[in-house]
């Protein structure tokens, strides 16, 4: 144990502290356990075919797709800290940048992983790029996605080459620092790539003509949908960011990024969260008063098939939307931890709850006179196999947590507990 | 960085970034998609050029006319030669490889030999009587069967009666003709009273009423929900067993209004009671008797053998009239039904056109013929050709060759089949019936609380509608059509 | 032989009337459509809802009055919600015969078509194709068939129109012979409820239904144009073209 | 600096050799035809030089492909020169009745509709337009196989760049489509797949 930890210890940077490799290792065994229970039940779909799902020619998009959605939402803050830091020239955001790109790979890699699964034939699924149909929504968000996930491995490189040991080579050191200039520009291609799929996502249910649940009118080819999901994936990322570098050092006991981070993030998620409300709201009852009763659907139709009822609508602008926004707009409650943390939990959730509505309650309703109302429950396979990409994320995460600086101010705040070392931040 | 591990990593990236400009990625890529799209487990079909044929169709005793599609030796497609074809015969096909085909002779569940059989059969001809049974009287080797039985000693030919041609048995009694001759003239009738008769569902061969359906107003006394009385003109619910008393109820208020001769005799009770009996209101019965009056030519029909039922035609005027019951013959000469079998017979051998569900009763020795296994088959089971496998009439050849170790029961008893030359055409005859008096109600006339339709055994023989239904052709049950 | 002088069809639209009332629900469609287009049996682990029925007969009924609907694809012809999500050009809408076509072999299995479709008239293959053995010598040469992991459909009998198409040209027409071609659910219909043909042509049979004061379209208020007519005398049926006062009383028992 | 650059390019160089030279002889197999047989000897022996003599497309427009050995029986019930060939085609196939299973190499997979009846008939083209002078041949070549898609070689061409072909050279779906479009003749998906 005492020589693992010796040798582990010369790729962990200086004057950080990190523990030794016997307790790292047995934290990361369970996740591990979990990854190849992800990857048993997602090569058993793979081999005998998605029969193994419990997705059925009604639910044809099930569990893998409503999580996809939501990862790829909550992983927006990658990109949007990009944008804050690089265009928008807000410097401080640089102490959670690293972690936030380290955050979107692992959702974006995480999401196609699973889409590979979830899709019959992955391995006619470049014929989308050889034979694309432009008019496909689902073609910009897999054009998009594959390019963005590659700008997000760029952006990972150079922090993998910060590494100890790995700047002991001299080209790495000279090869990392040129990335170094091109990482704004990476910066700008990310959030132009971002916006489009994003929004194309949102517009992958907008254009559901069929579906009169998800259908909306819009600008030119884009509905509605496709603006509300830019919005909201920007207005939670912040708030993910928070929540999960909170995580962090609660399980790790550091502080890692200075507290007037957590609150600009806050505020900035809190403004956009706002300006998504008052957007989807008017959205909302465009939707139910024109959009939907043009299909012949009366609009509560949608809402009278429990547990899909009403309270999900409130639930998801009320709830969800108008108090976190409120939390984390009011500067007292956003300077009180608990709050701020409560704000940012409460609009990860609406955005999960936003994209769920979407995937699920879609296919749920019926659209001819004599059809059914149907329910949909997601099997082992299912779950395991997103579970194994959660283990993976939190793999990637811890390995890269523990031997490359994700967080640039983590010696700076080490020191100065060190100096006060009375001062204990609250818990 | 070691010297070596230096220039490994420079000729592997060599040969990385070289291989990217060679064919290799790209028509591997190609190919592994060409490879998704031509599985080698995916079944492909036959090759071969398609030609069309033409057959009949002997999955049941409507016989309809197929043309068959063919390719490499297989029959790969069915189309009707003078109309539709009925669900299974779409997929009649499909049958010959179903995995409940019979390949062995079987003995009480348990694979057995030809050799076996051939001396059990043997000996129970020693011991006699035996019988032989026919499920399709009118083929060139029926006539064979029939004269082997007449010429050898201890042999008896019996035929084994479709249901809705054993419905007319009272009335062939009380009318003094064989049953064989009777048949409805439904082409021309205008309102069917229906009592519990799966009409829709396979009775008189599965299409011959749907043709006539649209046309044709169904009231359907019902004490089972059918498919037949979704489809009725009108829906009546009757309590089970219970179409005798409706049947005499109908009776009485026709000739209570009129609308039957004064002078036929009365049914025991009175309208109301029977009603009561069927458990129907009095206006339904009154309603179902002006129906039938004012929509002449109309007929009664009961799933079950029904003396109630053939006196309510007699009533009705609808025996021997144009759209009734009428009778038409000779056809192919009268013949004694399974259901009158003497008992004490030592065995029985039941050609492959015998449904499942006709046992011969008693405990005669079976050896029934089949191309498919069917539930909890007592004595022997032996393997006949299978659909298209031998001449739909017995004699000539066949589209398909049957599998080894296949034999028709002609072939198993030596007989020589001819081809019959000209066969009498149907011409219609007067049929004359006058009711004395009210006969007895037979027992009970329901379908079985277990019946689900919308595969009657009356239309699938020689199998059950489970064969159906395991069939490649049973989609996946799906919600209302098939519950 | 230059372009011009090539004897060239006119385009075509294919399309259905449907007469509800001669449906009686006998299920022949059903499975004449399953032995012609190559429909394997379903696997032991399928349900209603993991089955593939490309033509699906529904039992509706409304206070105690039963009629019998069969679904199939209703080859929409605007903006056709599934050829404008594929990603890939899996399903076209083919300008000479107004057929919707889904290409198997082109296919991946997103099933972005199938959530698109308001029918559910599409279906995936949820697991490889399995006969029993030697049955598959009975699969129709004219139809491929389909691997697991990939979406299918009505294509209004491709295999027909192909062999229609081959006498066609065989005989020296520009154009198939009606007579040659139509779907086997057309053929199989024993009370002939369904009327198979070609929209363009103003005098045939099918053009002159579809006009008819009887004549509905499900869900015609989506926009798309479907090209399956369905008809009756029935109002409570005509009702059935879109959820209604009855539906959404159920709706909000439910 | 100047050893990692020249691995490098050695690297680059070999991979272009196994790519380009290696590549397509581990890529397929060959299999030998069940016998020979001379298209050029059938055609002077029964003076009939049109591939529709053997070929035949009937009149409901269904190609029927290579001759049965019935067909071919008519004139070979017994063997009529001294080929070896011949003697192994009326052994194994005639006397026995059976079928030769012929490596076709110009087979399409069953996905794939390809109509006789309307390219020759409606649009006239040669038979040699797809299949070359292999009418006029003295052999049958070789049925050479992917090994991962299963094809005939012939579909995708002898040339692997798939540069530089004679005009019948290929069967994939682009040469489809490329004469397709010289003749101004698209057609959907439908028009060429089932």
């Amino acid at each position: 144990m005492a020589s693992s930890a010796l040798t582990d210890s010369r790729w962990i940077a200086r004057g950080i502290d990190r523990s030794a490799a016997g307790p790292f290792a047995l934290w990361l065994t369970p996740w591990f356990v979990l990854l190849a229970l992800g990857v048993y039940a997602a090569w058993r779909c793979l081999y005998y075919g998605l029969g193994e799902t419990n997705m059925d020619n009604r639910f044809a998009f099930g569990l893998w797709i409503f999580l996809d959605l939501a990862i790829i939402a909550l992983g927006a803050g990658a990109f949007f800290t990009g944008f804050l830091v690089y265009l928008m020239r807000i410097k401080e955001l640089k102490a959670v940048l690293n972690s936030a790109v380290v955050l979107g790979f692992i959702c974006y890699s995480g999401a196609v992983a699973v889409l590979a699964i979830d899709v019959g034939q992955p391995m006619r699924a470049w014929f989308t790029f050889w034979h694309p149909n432009t008019h496909s929504m689902l073609t910009e968000v897999t054009f998009c996605i594959s390019l963005y996930l590659a700008v997000l491995a760029f952006e990972y490189v150079p922090l993998v080459l910060k590494n100890r040991r790995l700047r002991k080579t001299t080209s790495f050191l000279v090869f990392e620092h040129h990335m170094h200039i091109v990482v704004p520009v990476l910066a700008a291609v990310g959030t132009l790539l971002s916006f489009f799929h994003q929004g194309s996502l949102g517009g992958l249910y907008g254009v559901l003509r069929g579906r009169p649940f998800a259908f909306r009118e819009g600008f030119s080819i884009w509905p509605t949908t496709f603006f509300l999901f830019i919005l909201s994936a920007i207005a939670v990322g912040p708030s993910f960011l928070i929540l999960t570098t909170r995580l962090v050092e609660k399980i790790t006991g550091k502080k890692l990024v200075p507290r007037t981070v957590f609150e600009k993030l806050g505020f900035i998620s809190g403004l956009l969260l706002a300006l998504y409300v008052a957007a989807k709201s008017v959205d909302t009852l465009i939707w139910l008063n024109v959009t939907s009763p043009a299909a012949g659907f009366a609009p509560w139709e949608h809402y009278a098939y429990r547990p899909y009822g009403l309270w999900l609508m409130a639930a998801e602008i009320g709830l969800f939307g108008l108090l976190p926004a409120a939390l984390l707009l009011y500067r007292k409650t956003r300077e009180r931890g608990v709050w701020l943390l409560t704000g940012a939990a409460l609009a990860c959730c609406g955005v999960m709850l936003n994209r769920f509505v979407l995937t699920v309650q879609t296919l749920a309703l019926p659209t001819l006179a004599f059809d059914e109302f149907m329910q949909y429950m997601p099997n082992w396979q299912e779950v395991a196999t997103f579970g194994g990409v959660v283990a993976y994320g939190v793999i990637l995460y811890s390995i890269s947590y523990r031997y490359l600086p994700l967080f640039p101010k983590e010696r700076e705040l080490a020191a100065e507990s060190r100096e006060e070392v009375n001062h204990v931040s609250e818990r | 960085m070691s010297k070596t591990r230096r220039d490994i990593l420079a000729l592997g990236g060599g040969l990385a970034a070289g291989i990217v400009f060679t064919p290799v990625p790209w028509k591997i890529l190609d190919d592994a998609s060409i490879w998704t799209q031509n599985w080698p487990w995916i079944p492909q079909p036959v090759k071969g050029p398609v030609e069309w044929k033409e057959s009949a169709c002997t999955m049941c005793p409507a016989g309809c006319g197929l043309k068959v599609k063919m390719a490499g030796g297989y029959v790969v497609g069915l189309s009707g030669k003078d109309g539709a074809l009925c669900a299974l015969g779409y997929g009649a096909h499909q049958m010959n490889f179903h995995p409940r085909r019979l390949r062995v002779v079987y003995r009480d569940g348990r694979p057995s030999t030809w050799e076996a059989a051939e001396a059990a059969f043997r000996k129970a001809c020693e011991e006699g009587p035996v019988a032989v049974v026919d499920g399709r009287p009118s083929r060139s080797v029926s006539r064979a069967y029939q004269a082997w039985a007449a010429a050898t000693k201890g042999m008896s030919y019996f035929v084994a009666r479709a249901p809705e041609e054993a419905a007319l048995v009272p009335l062939a009694r009380l009318a003094g003709a064989p049953v064989e001759e009777l048949a409805y003239d439904l082409e021309k009738t205008k309102l069917v009273l229906s009592l519990n008769a799966p009409l829709l569902e396979g009775w008189g061969g599965p299409q011959r009423v749907q043709r006539l359906w649209p046309e044709l107003k169904i009231v359907q006394a019902e004490s089972a929900k059918s498919r037949t009385g979704d489809c009725a003109w009108q829906r009546v619910s009757i309590r089970p067993g219970s179409e005798a008393a409706l049947a005499m109820a109908v009776a009485y208020v026709l000739i209570d209004e009129k609308l039957a001769p004064a002078t036929s005799p009365r049914p025991p009770k009175t309208a109301a009671d029977h009603a009561r009996d069927a458990g129907v209101e009095l206006n339904t019965v009154l309603e179902i008797a002006r129906a039938l009056a004012a929509n002449r030519p109309a007929v009664v029909i009961g799933r079950e053998p029904e003396p109630a039922v053939a006196a309510l035609n007699i009533l009705l005027g609808a025996v021997g009239a144009t759209g009734g019951v009428v009778r038409r013959g000779p056809v192919s000469g009268a013949f004694q039904s399974m259901d009158e079998m003497p008992t004490g017979l030592r065995a029985a051998i039941l050609d492959s056109t015998v449904p499942h569900d006709h046992q011969p009763s008693g405990d005669a020795e079976r050896f029934r013929f089949t191309a498919w296994r069917g539930e909890d088959e007592k004595g022997w089971l032996l393997p006949a050709p299978g659909f298209l496998e031998e001449n739909p009439d017995g004699a000539g050849d066949a589209l398909l060759k049957p599998p080894e170790g296949v034999r028709t029961l002609a072939a198993f008893l030596g007989v020589e089949v001819k081809a019959i030359e000209s066969r009498p055409v149907a011409a219609e005859r007067p049929l004359t019936c006058r009711l004395a008096a009210w006969p007895q109600p037979a027992s009970s006339a329901s379908p079985p609380a277990d019946w689900t339709g919308p595969w009657t055994p009356a239309v699938l023989p020689p199998l059950s509608g489970k064969l159906y239904q395991e069939s490649a052709l049973f989609p996946a049950p799906e919600k209302g059509l098939l519950a | 032989m230059t372009p011009q002088s090539k004897p060239k069809s006119k385009p075509r639209r294919y399309g259905m009337v449907i007469d509800v009332d001669r449906c009686t629900g006998c299920g022949g469609c059903m499975t004449a459509c399953a032995a012609e287009n190559n429909v394997a049996p379903s696997d032991s682990r399928a349900t209603a809802r993991t089955g593939l029925t490309p033509m699906l007969v529904h039992r509706v009924t409304r206070e105690g009055r039963t009629a019998f609907l069969p679904v199939t694809c209703m080859q929409c012809e605007n903006e056709t919600p599934c050829v404008t999500v594929c990603p890939q050009q899996a399903v076209e809408l083919d300008k000479a015969t107004g057929i919707v076509t889904q290409m198997p072999q082109r296919c991946f299995g997103c099933r972005y078509c199938m959530t698109a479709c308001a029918y559910h008239a599409r279906y995936f293959n949820w697991w490889d194709p399995v006969w029993p053995p030697g049955m598959e010598r009975t699969l129709n040469p004219g139809v491929a068939v389909r691997m697991r992991g990939v979406v299918e459909k009505c294509n209004f009998c491709h295999g027909r129109l192909h062999e229609a198409e081959d006498k066609a040209a065989a005989e020296g027409l520009a154009s198939v012979n009606p007579a040659d071609y139509r779907p086997v659910c057309v053929e199989a219909c024993p009370t002939r409820a369904i009327t198979f043909g070609d929209l363009n042509e103003p005098a045939s049979e099918v053009s002159l239904a579809a006009k008819g004061p009887e004549a509905f379209r499900l869900l015609a208020r989506l926009g798309t144009e479907p090209k399956i007519y369905y008809s009756s005398k029935r109002e409570w049926v005509r009702d059935l073209a879109e959820r209604g006062p009855v539906e959404r009383r159920e709706a909000r028992r439910g | 600096m100047l050893r990692p650059l020249l691995l490098f390019l050695a690297g680059l160089a070999a991979a272009q050799i196994a790519g380009w030279y290696g590549f397509p002889r581990v890529l397929y197999t060959t299999h030998a035809q069940p016998f020979e047989y001379r298209h050029k000897t059938h055609a002077v022996k029964s003076g009939s030089t049109e591939c529709d003599g053997c070929h035949t497309l009937r009149p409901d427009g269904v190609f029927a492909g290579l001759p049965n050995t019935e067909s071919c029986a008519a004139c070979h019930p017994e063997a009529q020169g001294t080929t070896k060939a011949e003697a192994t085609f009326v052994k194994d196939f005639v006397t026995t009745e059976k079928e030769v299973p012929w490596l076709v190499r110009a087979r399409q997979p069953a996905n794939v509709r390809f109509s006789h009846a309307i390219h020759t008939k409606r649009a006239a083209l040669k038979c040699e337009r797809c299949h070359g002078r292999d009418g006029e041949t003295d052999t049958v070549r070789p049925y050479q196989q992917n090994r991962i898609s299963g094809y005939s070689r012939d579909i995708w061409g002898q040339s692997i760049s798939r540069l530089r072909r004679a005009p019948n050279e290929g069967m994939k779906m682009d040469d489809c489509e490329s004469c397709h479009k010289e003749r101004g003749f698209v057609t959907g998906c439908l028009g060429c797949h089932r």
